[in-house]
């Protein structure tokens, strides 16, 4: 047991809470991270996200990952119905979601178990639960949350009992929505929040509530904050690491993406539902015309991707979003794109798969697919995210990629940035970000429809309306001309010009730069929103003594260069990644049966060097600690085995 | 006189096209084929209306018929089998100056597209979408498709056609948001000529079912049909599509119907006995889809900045 | 100008044919290849196909290849609108299209126009040209004609002209539907063929029509004997290798599938047509039944695997074939048969791509489309077939792998064997090839729907009807239950144990037998319908003294066992492939951008060895000649480069 | 009594079953969701006609609707998004002993399934399909549906979903060999259960679209209409749904609709100011695609051998 947990007022004596001394003596960390879960519709989430809010403005790092349960109303008080979120707040940026949390608030023993089963915490724990279960009228419930108690008490953990409903009642009747506020003041008291940024917070989420709403809640808020003062001795202080007025923004992978689109120009995003894509949607379809833009929710996913399609072809590159499902079926439409040469921005919000998998879970499975995918050769760009921050910055390098390059191109997000919230500065959008306005000066008639650079492939395009520059897109083999030709030549001279257009870009970027020495034991490479947990990882390492340094992969076709020259500069290298891979020491896997990571999988080819992995489908993101231990691990394997 | 205009004072220094200047490569159809017909006929709307050839997209999917594009001298799409709708959707979707064609076959529209038939009828986009209904696949030689007559032999059933055919008109009629609804036969040109013209005069998504002759692959219901004209029935109404002159006496079977009625073009559409030519159904009222998809067409980088600028700092913290 | 030409009777003098000599000493020889071109609807493919059946009933090494127009009727008079047959016979097994032909009959000038622009001649192949032209009514075609003729000179070309039209109208009012028999006695003069099994094989073709039309067809043959006899000195001999009545079928691949799926006791294929795929279809249609087969012509691809599935789940194996852009609408459909393991067999007749591509040519750039396209971990099992044989015995492999390991198993089939003919030895069907019929006992209600052994993945699955079994097949992640489950294990567990079956299915495998020395100085790994001419090629560079040997792959997922170790016995290893790969000089490609052909992407994976790729996307089927220089060609750059 | 078979001594030894027999997992629908109430009126249906479980096979696609498999005690199949209707025709396909149910949701099969809509109604294969259509995508958490009220906002169209609803009746009607549709609401059990059991009687695909409450995104449509039950029209004919016990006095509005009139139907669907609820459509003789897809199940291994060796020594040389 911890000290912080000692320090707790674990048992409610009586109800003369206003004699007690206030606590405020606050000692300081460097961060924590803090979990609340509820049944949903109890508002954990609500909370959790206010807190980071708060945290960020108080110039705090923050991260946050919400718990989100499969079904839409799951049942109460059911390990599967838990709904919450995580929230890592530091004197840092953060940039992952941590290792085991340092705090949990749970509003019933069955969530907890269910965070429990998924190992979010350890023995250094602090547990705070609402007892209100123990004198519940039905006996099966005051069994099952005594049970639950022995439980937790087995597994290590102390658990120590609120009364929040019983509080909470004091304030208002019906606490069930209202409870979550009385913990976020709770927690602003534990973790010295500002109260009134954390107020003017709650107002704001109440803003389209009446007034006696938002005075109700400031009431469970500030009930909360007083019962912490009183009651609970853990005071903690985390210092600010930026400038409060610093222009930041604070939100989510798919709020970023769509912010992205926004300000890259595209006019027109034709999508169709799917989890964990459709926010992004969501929210265009409530901003998107203040840009002028349109959300197209189209009768199925091809449809979707031929709407944006024909959009692009017509001059406004579109985008389309969507997640695995979503990408099998569009494959065709992209692979028409490659070999007509449309531009077009496809947002792969990676989830667990395959099929329909884990669909609100994280993955990085579709670098594969969406490579691959399409029959025939149908070179196309892929990018990567690794930051909620690259979400937004990367959907305007998409749209204009696919547009110089006459190309589509895929954006790999994930579910973990998807919901993921994290503060980055606010770009400074700039209007040469947006497409230019559809030209419609005439078109050189000499020039050809493909008129293809022999060394780059490249070659303009023209747009209906231009006159003379009349041609028929087609997807049967053609020539220069836009020409359906079969003869021998004409499907290699395309082929090689749709090729060429990859070599071209890879000429154009840097090596990745290496995290931690230019050469070691180890270098472990990673791609998508994995980067701060390996980063973190590799700097645990790296400080244990180990010579392990990190890249980090934001293009994926084509790669990016001297890839070869930086992995030979180390023993042994390995990719990280959330995606499918053989253990080394299963039964019939050995090196020739083994199959690799899909990142791994490629650079295997790419180096010819013997790239390791470490992968899983977990659904869950990594967390730092046990990533440093695996490379810890092997490190030492390699070494041992030398 | 067709192709010339009325009142040449007005763009004095417009161009002028003729149907060389919307006619491309030699199509490559078949003796025969009812494509060639289609094709000259919508060439001649073309020119009627004078389309600018930079402004005309034809869209089409994968078939015999989807090969028109390549012999339209303007822009054209020719997409993946069964996606030209939601393709044409998309062309029209921020591009109002253009004007939208849709050509697609029988397999395209109604079997492996008969999903975005459905929805981009409840768009009802501007655009015209004709139906080069042969009744069988044609490009990939002779399988069933979904309107082949019951037991008619194919590659595919060798052993005749099993389904009773498919009815686009009772499906189409079937569709909330229709708002034009045409059938007609590729060898009556003078009558296509005027479907197609009215068809593309219409706003909104104009649909036309055309029976089209293959003669390689569909021997039964083209033949039957063209040497049985009373098979036929005749759609006469003011506001329909205009009989020319000699047409008219062509059909034995005739009637009056007016083409706001929905149930009557549901009788029509349903009555096996005979087949209607004209204009089934016309709604001009039917909201149109790309009124909204053309939202914000007119912002100006200052409003976009502006715009993104708002949003973001809903973020900042 | 070669010796053969001067044979021929170049002008026809005059028309008292009977007056001349009999001539009939033939020139032995091992193998020819001929070509007969005209426009379409003229039956040069008839004549060709019955020149093949023939020659294998006499005992030759025969493999055609037929010439297809894109368009249903071609214009006449066309290069576009060409429309033949390539047949190569020889006195052993002929397992490839071969190099340029060595006689060619053409209906008109321009369709030989098309294939001289497809590499198809050189100055050694004699060109019997149709003269009709020449005296044409019309002006116009007389001087294409005449230019064709300077043309054809200008390239070197040595054309004889024949009076073919001319002939057959002595014999029949109107040659169009006729010209073919008449060429056919032509060549089955020429080379000495059986004319009794000839009239034997017309009588056949034209069984359902009257007999007055077989006869005239007798007619038009033996008027076209009789004109060679007489006026033609080219006579040649090729033995037989084996005995006529050894027990051998001439089919082409589609067929070969189509007669497979029946001997492989599936009883149901669901299919959308496409190209080149649809004919094993239209087979079926017409035979399936005599099984007690079903073909379902679906309303999309989507819905033929859909199709496919439910009946398989239903426990009946079923099979949906189809070419490129139906693999990309099937995909999701796959991936749900990956992740729910409902045995599945998908034939991929491969076409030219991407996207529409080349509808009627081949290509083999399906590979990793089929190995990775679906999203997430997607394990599969594909296999490719290298021959007309393959073509059916793969089929029966791939149901029982199916079934078996519970699996979607790919057949990868190309154009080039779908429209090839070839004789093989006449299976022997066992009723022990055929799926077991549906099991109806009860199922053990404690064994699991997801009973995976722990080590091979594999599991015994309920079938509808066993009473027990009952259980609910769905593509969220699921336990051995199969019920759906979220928790951080069961998908990692279901992705390893679906994974596992591939590694069990490569322990049962051998490596693959190098055809040559068992060490050298290149190795070269093909795939595919290639087989014959790889092999081929190889022999012709080891005839010239180079260190040269070949394996062929057809297990492709799994990979067969020992790749690396037979690639490090040779200093040099390629593959050679009909899909897109960089060439090597080429701006902007170097070690780093250059994208390889698709099959050595995965052995440099898997090898981890610089292999290297040569490879196009043409359309056409390799010539074992072609190939030859490219492999000496190679060996030599990296000798001279040591 | 519901459930008690009327005659016992034909099968004395056949297991019998209860409820309980049909019903797996707890169903995680939300509180008040008409999920639950379909779900328990198929389970009484099973119990009816006492179906056995090993030969019950329901199959759906992606939606909160297509759980459903999940909670039966019988075999399943929860597939795809929107392409429940394939597989359950290829279930269907060659086990004529099969059971095939099919739970699907109106996004499921109006909007991504449209086109396995049409043909799998054309392909009429004896199986019961219920479309539980609540005008709103559930489980993806409230973005428009095909079937989602005009105007009615959600989250893919804040501003109110902007085109008329689709009438899944009108194009139902539409499609040639159609053999059985009716409307039903799910908050009307007895005429609910009702019509399931007379869907499942029918030989040929059923079609029954069932209005169901969604009370967490979909408060407008049900709410609205549970409060008016004047909106309805029953139709009552002798072939048509039976109308249990109290049941009729519940409809205001009531009609004669002779289920065989197949223009009716289309009026009675066309109408824009009643939801009719009863059976609209059935056609006892439409072919029925499994008839032919089953052909050859009593094939043994010999004829099978027979079969192939006939076939390929047309090969032979
Ligand atoms: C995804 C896909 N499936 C199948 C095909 C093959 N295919 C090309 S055209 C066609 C059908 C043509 O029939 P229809 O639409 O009636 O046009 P028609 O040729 O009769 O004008 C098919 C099946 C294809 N190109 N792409
Ligand atoms: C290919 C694919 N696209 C999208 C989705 C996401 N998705 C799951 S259910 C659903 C719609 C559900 O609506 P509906 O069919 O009306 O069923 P309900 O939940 O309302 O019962 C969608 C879009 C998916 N799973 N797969
Ligand atoms: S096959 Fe039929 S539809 Fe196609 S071009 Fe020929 S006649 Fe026309
Ligand atoms: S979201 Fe709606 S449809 Fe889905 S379970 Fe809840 S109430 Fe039912
Ligand atoms: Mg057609
Ligand atoms: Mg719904």
């Amino acid at each position: 047991m911890n000290e912080a947990s000692e320090l707790i007022a674990v048992k409610q004596i009586d109800n003369v809470v206003e004699e007690l001394p206030v606590r405020d003596t606050a000692i300081a960390i460097r961060e924590h991270i803090v979990e609340i879960v509820s049944d949903s519709g109890e508002g954990a989430q609500k909370c959790g996200q206010t807190l980071g809010i708060l945290s960020a403005k108080m110039g705090n790092g923050v991260w946050t990952v919400e718990i989100i349960p499969a079904e839409i109303q799951p049942p109460a008080r059911t390990p599967d119905g838990a709904s919450g979120i995580r929230v890592r707040i530091g004197d840092s940026p953060m940039t992952n979601t941590g290792n085991d949390a340092d705090l949990v608030v749970a509003f019933n023993e069955q969530v907890l178990r269910s965070r429990i089963g998924s190992h979010a915490y350890n023995d250094q724990t602090v547990v705070l639960l609402d007892n209100m279960w123990a004198s519940d009228s039905d006996e099966k419930i005051r069994n099952q949350y005594a049970d639950a108690l022995l439980e937790f008490a087995e597994c290590g953990l102390t658990v120590h009992e609120l009364p929040i409903q019983e509080e909470c009642l004091k304030v208002v009747p019906d606490p069930r929505k209202g409870k979550n506020m009385f913990v976020l003041g709770l927690l602003c008291h534990i973790y010295s929040r500002d109260t009134e940024k954390a107020l003017a917070e709650i107002s704001k989420i109440f803003a389209r509530k009446s007034a006696k709403v938002v005075e109700s809640n400031h009431a469970l808020f500030n009930a909360g904050y007083a019962y912490a003062q009183r009651h609970i001795e853990i005071h903690y202080e985390i210092a600010a690491h930026s400038e409060p007025d610093h222009r930041m923004v604070v939100m989510n992978g798919n709020q970023a993406v769509g912010l992205g689109i926004m300000a890259s120009g595209m006019e027109l995003v034709a999508m169709y539902p799917i989890t964990p894509a459709t926010s992004a949607s969501h929210f265009l379809a409530d901003e998107f015309h203040s840009v002028g833009g349109f959300v197209h929710q189209a009768e199925d996913e091809i449809a979707a991707a031929g709407f944006a399609i024909g959009a692009s072809y017509a001059g406004k590159t579109a985008c389309t979003i969507t997640s695995g499902p979503g990408i099998a079926l569009k494959t065709e439409m992209i692979g028409l794109a490659c070999m007509a040469e449309i531009p077009l921005v496809i947002i792969d919000v990676q989830r667990g798969g395959p099929s329909t998998g884990l669909p609100t879970k994280v993955e990085q499975s579709d670098l594969l697919a969406t490579l691959f995918g399409a029959p025939g050769d149908s070179p196309k760009i892929i990018l990567a995210a690794a930051t909620i921050s690259d979400c937004f910055h990367f959907v305007i390098l998409a749209r204009k990629l696919a547009e110089s390059f006459r190309i589509p191109v895929f954006l790999l997000s994930d579910a973990n940035l998807a919901t993921g919230v994290q503060p980055f500065e606010r770009p400074e959008v700039a209007d040469d970000w947006f497409a230019a306005p559809i030209d419609q000066s005439p078109w050189d008639p000499k020039v050809l429809a493909y008129d293809w650079d022999e060394e780059t492939g490249l070659s303009a395009r023209p747009i209906p309306g231009m006159r003379g520059g009349e041609y028929v897109l087609t997807g049967l083999a053609h020539n220069r001309n836009a020409k359906i030709a079969y003869d021998a030549t004409t499907n290699q001279v395309g082929s090689t010009m749709r090729s060429r257009k990859l070599a071209a870009l890879a000429d154009t970027l840097s090596p990745p730069e290496v995290h931690g020495d230019p050469e070691g034991d180890m270098l472990v490479i990673g791609w998508g929103s994995t980067l701060g947990t390996i980063e973190e990882a590799v700097d645990v390492a790296r400080e244990n003594g180990h010579k392990v340094s990190c890249i980090h992969l934001r293009f994926l076709s084509p790669l990016e260069p001297g890839l070869r020259e930086i992995c030979s500069r180390f023993k042994q290298v390995m990719t990280i990644e959330l995606n499918y891979s053989d253990e080394i020491h299963a039964s019939y896997i050995n090196g020739e049966t083994r199959r690799y990571a899909q990142l791994a999988q490629l650079l295997r080819a790419h180096t010819l060097l013997d790239i390791d992995c470490w992968s899983a489908v977990y659904g869950n993101p990594l967390q730092p600690g046990k990533i440093s231990r695996v490379i810890i691990d092997r490190v030492i394997e390699v070494e041992g085995g030398k | 006189m067709f192709g010339l205009k009325s009142d040449w004072s007005v763009k004095a220094n417009d161009r002028y096209f003729t149907l060389d200047d919307y006619s491309a490569a030699e199509p490559r159809w078949c003796t025969g084929c009812g494509d060639l017909a289609i094709l000259a006929s919508v060439h001649k709307v073309c020119r009627e209306n004078q389309l600018l050839p930079e402004n005309t997209v034809s869209v089409s999917g994968i078939g015999c018929s989807s090969r028109l594009p390549h012999y339209m001298k303007t822009y054209g799409f020719h997409g993946l089998h069964g996606r030209a709708l939601p393709v044409a959707c998309g062309v029209k979707s921020r591009r109002l100056d253009l004007d939208v064609w849709v050509a697609t076959g029988d397999g395209d529209c109604f079997s492996i597209g008969a999903g975005h038939w459905i929805h981009a009828l409840r768009y009802n986009m501007d655009m015209t979408v004709l139906v080069f209904d042969n009744g069988i696949y044609g490009l990939t030689k002779k399988q069933t498709s979904p309107t082949t007559p019951e037991a008619y032999q194919t590659n595919t059933h060798p052993g005749g056609a099993v389904l009773p055919p498919l009815n686009p008109l009772t499906i189409t009629l079937g569709v909330t948001n229709i708002s034009f609804v045409a059938q007609v036969v590729d060898w009556n040109t003078p009558l296509l000529y005027e479907t197609i013209k009215a068809a593309h005069a219409h706003k909104g998504t104009s649909f036309v079912r055309i029976v089209q002759r293959c003669p390689v692959f569909m021997d039964v219901m083209n033949d039957e049909l063209m040497d049985d004209p009373a098979r036929f029935l005749l759609l006469n109404h003011e506001q329909g599509i205009p009989v020319p002159d000699g047409v008219s006496k062509m059909f034995e079977s005739q009637a009056d119907h007016d083409p706001n009625d929905l149930s009557a073009a549901l009788g029509l559409a349903n009555d096996r006995t005979k087949i209607p030519v004209g204009l089934l159904y016309r709604n001009p009222d039917a909201g149109i889809y790309n009124e909204l998809s053309s939202q914000g067409l007119d912002f100006t980088s200052e409003d976009k900045l502006a715009g993104v600028n708002e949003a973001l700092d809903k973020f900042l913290i």
